[in-house]
């Protein structure tokens, strides 16, 4: 009965004396490990716009919204606060060497309306020039172009962009409207529309 | 500011609630009262009882079986009374959006006045979210 | 008892209740039985075998409801499944519950997420679902669809 | 005497996971019991079948959030049944430690709130003042205190960093000393030999009828361990030792978790400083179809996975059996025939999701008696006053 006693009293004599144990936190401001898995935060150089974040996010926490206004064709990535757990499925999907999103050590995320709990950033996007509908992000065709290096003269829809963008080909430049004809062929096109106006050349 | 609202915010005492969670945010505001973070130091107390209790955490996906408690508690509790959600569950039921037994969010049950999100959040961040949330009620942010 | 020796002692003493044996490892061992026979193998496996039931899960198939009873037998480090179909209209099977009583529980869940009526059983309430969900909706059928029309399945804001 | 029904639950101002129990009592003594559970079920096996086999892994993860590791390696383990494959080694080697390093938050944590049922409220601050650095651990490796997102069907999804692991060694190691005098003092403490000793008996015999799993059998000495069974993992590469018991009283099963602590610290400290060098993971691409079946030793008890593939990228079927689910039926022997201050402490001690509640009422033949929230833990409380005062301790 004695040893547990003076065991207790060692323990309380040696409390006393040490530091308190208890964080100076509100105060003194907490720092989390460098490898923490805080809040995700979209890259507006790097990202791409290729939406492989959004496939493989276990929660539907990441969306895309296309605004097919031919004046300023735009994609919105969205990441919702209020719904990401966090997991990093989105960093290592990133085709863009895992850096068009990356996880923070950001963990002060408390906010008092959820309408407002999302994150954007703006891609451009390019439009098929015949049904006007989106192929991909303009980002997201050149890093395919540089990617496959000189196939991407294989495909008009990718030397385009690329042409385009190296500024050989006027940015501006706007084909003719749809003559469905051969010409049709060398534009930037969707895949349902590359296929139609290779399937038919003649006239419609 | 309301007498009421300005003692409240001198010691509110928290009653939480588990609606179909994982646990794990229920550990972490458990260990908000640990020695480590030990929220007494700001006069906050976990209340036995919603009767006793000024804010209510509430935490999960609120299912079925637990949202009909959750709703009576809501009643039970002295008003003016505070809810905060805790996890991405309670925000926006997270992984169980599509789940049979959790059909409603949890603002969609009871109104919601703070949330916290994080999946757990740290204790840090829920004291955080508890600092923010005194400061927004007290009109200084 | 080796692994060999238990192998052929349960094809030969069930030989006419096996529909199909399937060794799948040397951990894993899937035999199908006639829905009738069960209590008589798996007590047989559970008594005389001195296995552990893991558990019981069930799936439904499309063509019929599955039942396995899993068994480990850790001595020689084995995993026993026995599977059981029943006919998807109306799945009806012998309770377990009676014979050990680590098969009560199972059951019950089996009983109301996939609508498995078990004869037999000491206590076939409710386990997990809600008393308002409606008779008859099995929410781990596959053809299962959304009943509750207040549902919100966008993140509602 | 007229029997009365005590409704315990589903919400208990200590909190963890809701739960509802009837105990039927006849004065003091229970005479029968009864558990409703379902107030956190969410249909994550239905929700499995929504998902791809990568994103699964996150969805069950959440089943439980003490237990986040165990089901993600059990469920890993049962889709590399499918295939079949091997994880490579330094994979094995890290999803141990994880394993592991929950297994001692999650036993410590268990301490600590059967501390506070028995009134000592000190061997919880303390206990959860340790379990701190264990969840600092945790986040230096994995980057979260809980739910560590580090699974991955074929092996895992980030590695460890060199730089962390001396660390994370010394945190682990800061803990021992505390955590030995903490082991002296509960086991050779009188009060809790008094309090805990020869209630709650789980039988051999009903242990293994009831297939009970984990501490609760062990403690009755059933010497079943999957990971000493049927090694996966680096279990069978590291030195370690199940600890049984015979008793099967409360006292054991508080025994055979604190010694467990010892096992586990012993094997993650092995592992991160044997750490193999190598590829993390195969790159699993696509699934055949099959069945598998996986099973992992949590903290609580062997957690059990079947898994059947279809071919196509999703599981077409997935059945969770956690462990709770065996243990808590065990309470139907345990707990019938004690007194209604043991019995918090009986049904804690298989280390449920347990719960009490906002009001409870005793009926005994004089009338009707309502007790506040928590009188049940205040009676187990008092019960421990009682028997320190008989013995003379203040």
């Amino acid at each position: 009965m004695k040893l547990p006693k003076v065991r207790e009293l060692s323990e309380a004599v040696k409390a006393l004396l040490s530091k308190p144990y208890t964080s100076k936190f509100p105060k003194k401001p907490h720092q989390p490990y460098h490898n923490f898995r805080g809040q995700p935060i979209y890259n507006q150089e790097k990202c791409v716009g290729c939406l492989a974040c959004e496939e493989v996010c276990p929660v539907e926490a990441i969306a895309h919204e296309d605004q097919v206004d031919p004046a300023n064709p735009m994609r919105i990535m969205i990441h919702y606060t209020d719904t990401c757990i966090f997991c990093g499925s989105c960093e290592a999907a990133c085709i863009a060497d895992n850096e068009g999103i990356k996880l923070s050590t950001e963990w002060d995320l408390a906010f008092f309306d959820r309408k407002a709990s999302q994150e954007t950033i703006e891609k451009e996007l390019q439009l098929c020039e015949i049904c006007g509908q989106p192929i991909a992000c303009k980002d997201h065709l050149k890093w395919i172009a540089e990617k496959i290096g000189e196939l991407t003269y294989s495909s008009p829809t990718l030397y385009l962009t690329r042409l385009k963008s190296l500024g050989i080909v006027d940015e501006n430049l706007i084909s003719a409207s749809r003559d469905y004809g051969r010409s049709d062929r060398v534009k930037i096109l969707c895949a349902r529309c590359r296929r139609e106006s290779t399937l038919s050349t003649s006239t419609k | 500011m309301s007498l009421t609202l300005r003692a409240l915010l001198k010691s509110p005492w928290v009653f939480h609630l588990s609606t179909g969670s994982c646990n794990n945010c229920d550990i972490e505001v458990l260990d908000c009262l640990t020695p480590r973070f030990d929220i007494e130091r700001f006069g906050m107390l976990l209340a036995p009882s919603i009767k006793h209790a000024d804010v209510l955490l509430v935490t999960g996906s609120c299912n079925r079986k637990s949202a009909i408690r959750l709703k009576r508690l809501y009643e039970q509790a002295p008003k003016p009374c505070v809810v905060v959600a805790i996890g991405e569950c309670s925000l926006s039921r997270g992984m169980f959006i599509h789940s049979y037994n959790c059909p409603l969010p949890l603002d969609k049950i009871i109104p919601v006045d703070a949330y916290i999100p994080g999946c757990p959040p740290k204790p840090e961040a829920i004291i955080m979210g508890a600092v923010k949330l005194i400061q927004k009620l007290k009109g200084t942010l | 008892m080796t692994r060999e020796e238990i192998l052929k002692d349960l094809k030969q003493r069930f030989k006419e209740d096996i529909v199909n044996f399937f060794d799948k490892s040397p951990k894993r061992v899937y035999m199908e039985i006639k829905p009738e026979s069960l209590v008589k193998c798996a007590s047989y496996i559970f008594k005389e075998l001195k296995a552990r039931f893991n558990i019981a899960s069930g799936v439904d198939s499309r063509t019929a409801i599955e039942i396995l009873y899993h068994f480990s037998l850790e001595y020689i480090n084995l995993l026993v499944s026995l599977r059981v179909k029943l006919n998807r209209n109306n799945p009806q099977i012998d309770s377990l519950a009676p014979v050990f009583k680590g098969a009560n529980w199972i059951e019950r869940e089996i009983h109301e997420i996939l609508g498995v009526d078990f004869k037999g059983h000491p206590d076939l309430r409710r386990l997990l679902l809600p008393d308002e969900w409606p008779k008859g909706v099995y929410p781990l059928r596959c053809d299962y669809t959304e009943w509750d029309k207040n549902a919100i399945r966008d993140r509602g804001v | 005497m007229a029997k009365s029904v005590i409704p315990i639950g589903p919400y208990h101002p200590l909190q963890e996971e809701p739960e509802f129990f009837t105990l039927t009592v006849d004065g003091e003594t229970v005479v029968d019991i009864d558990v409703n559970i379902g107030y956190n079920h969410r249909g994550i096996e239905k929700l499995s079948e929504l998902k791809t086999f990568d994103q699964s892994t996150f969805v069950i993860e959440r089943i439980c959030g003490i237990c986040s590791t165990s089901h993600p390696f059990a469920y890993t383990r049962a889709v590399e049944d499918i295939i079949p494959v091997e994880v490579p080694e330094r994979a094995k080697y890290i999803r141990t430690t994880i394993a592991e390093g929950e297994r001692v938050h999650s036993h410590l944590l268990w301490l600590g709130l059967a501390g506070h049922f028995l009134g000592y409220n000190t061997v919880y601050m303390w206990v959860w003042k340790l379990r701190e650095e264990i969840l600092d651990v945790m986040e230096i490796l994995s980057g979260n205190r809980n739910n560590y997102a580090i699974f991955k069907p074929g092996g895992v999804r980030r590695d460890f960093n060199p730089d962390d692991i001396p660390l994370a060694l010394r945190k682990i190691d800061s803990i021992v000393p505390t955590l030995n005098k903490l082991k002296k003092a509960i086991i050779d403490d009188p009060v809790l030999h008094a309090r805990l000793k020869g209630i709650g008996i789980l039988t051999r015999e009903d242990a293994l009828d009831y297939c009970a799993l984990g501490p609760t059998s062990r403690a009755s000495g059933v010497a079943k361990d999957v990971r000493k069974d049927a090694p996966y993992g680096a279990y069978d590469q590291v030195d370690w030792d199940m600890i049984v018991t015979q008793n099967g009283d409360v006292f054991e099963k508080v025994v055979v978790r604190v010694l467990e602590v010892f096992e586990s610290i012993k094997i993650m400290k092995q592992c991160l400083m044997n750490l193999p060098p190598g590829e993390i993971d195969l790159n699993i691409k696509n699934i055949p179809p099959g069945e598998g079946i996986g099973a992992h030793e949590a903290p609580r008890g062997e957690t059990f996975h079947y898994v059947r593939s279809d071919g196509t990228n999703r599981p077409a079927r997935h059945k969770v059996r956690a462990p709770t689910f065996m243990n808590l039926p065990t309470c139907k022997s345990t707990v019938i025939g004690e007194t209604i201050s043991d019995a918090t402490i009986i049904l804690a001690s298989v280390d449920p999701c347990y719960c009490c509640t906002e009001r409870m009422a005793v009926r005994t033949s004089e009338g009707k008696r309502i007790y506040g929230g928590q009188d049940l833990i205040r009676l187990s409380q008092e019960k421990t006053q009682r028997i320190r005062r008989k013995m003379g301790i203040k």
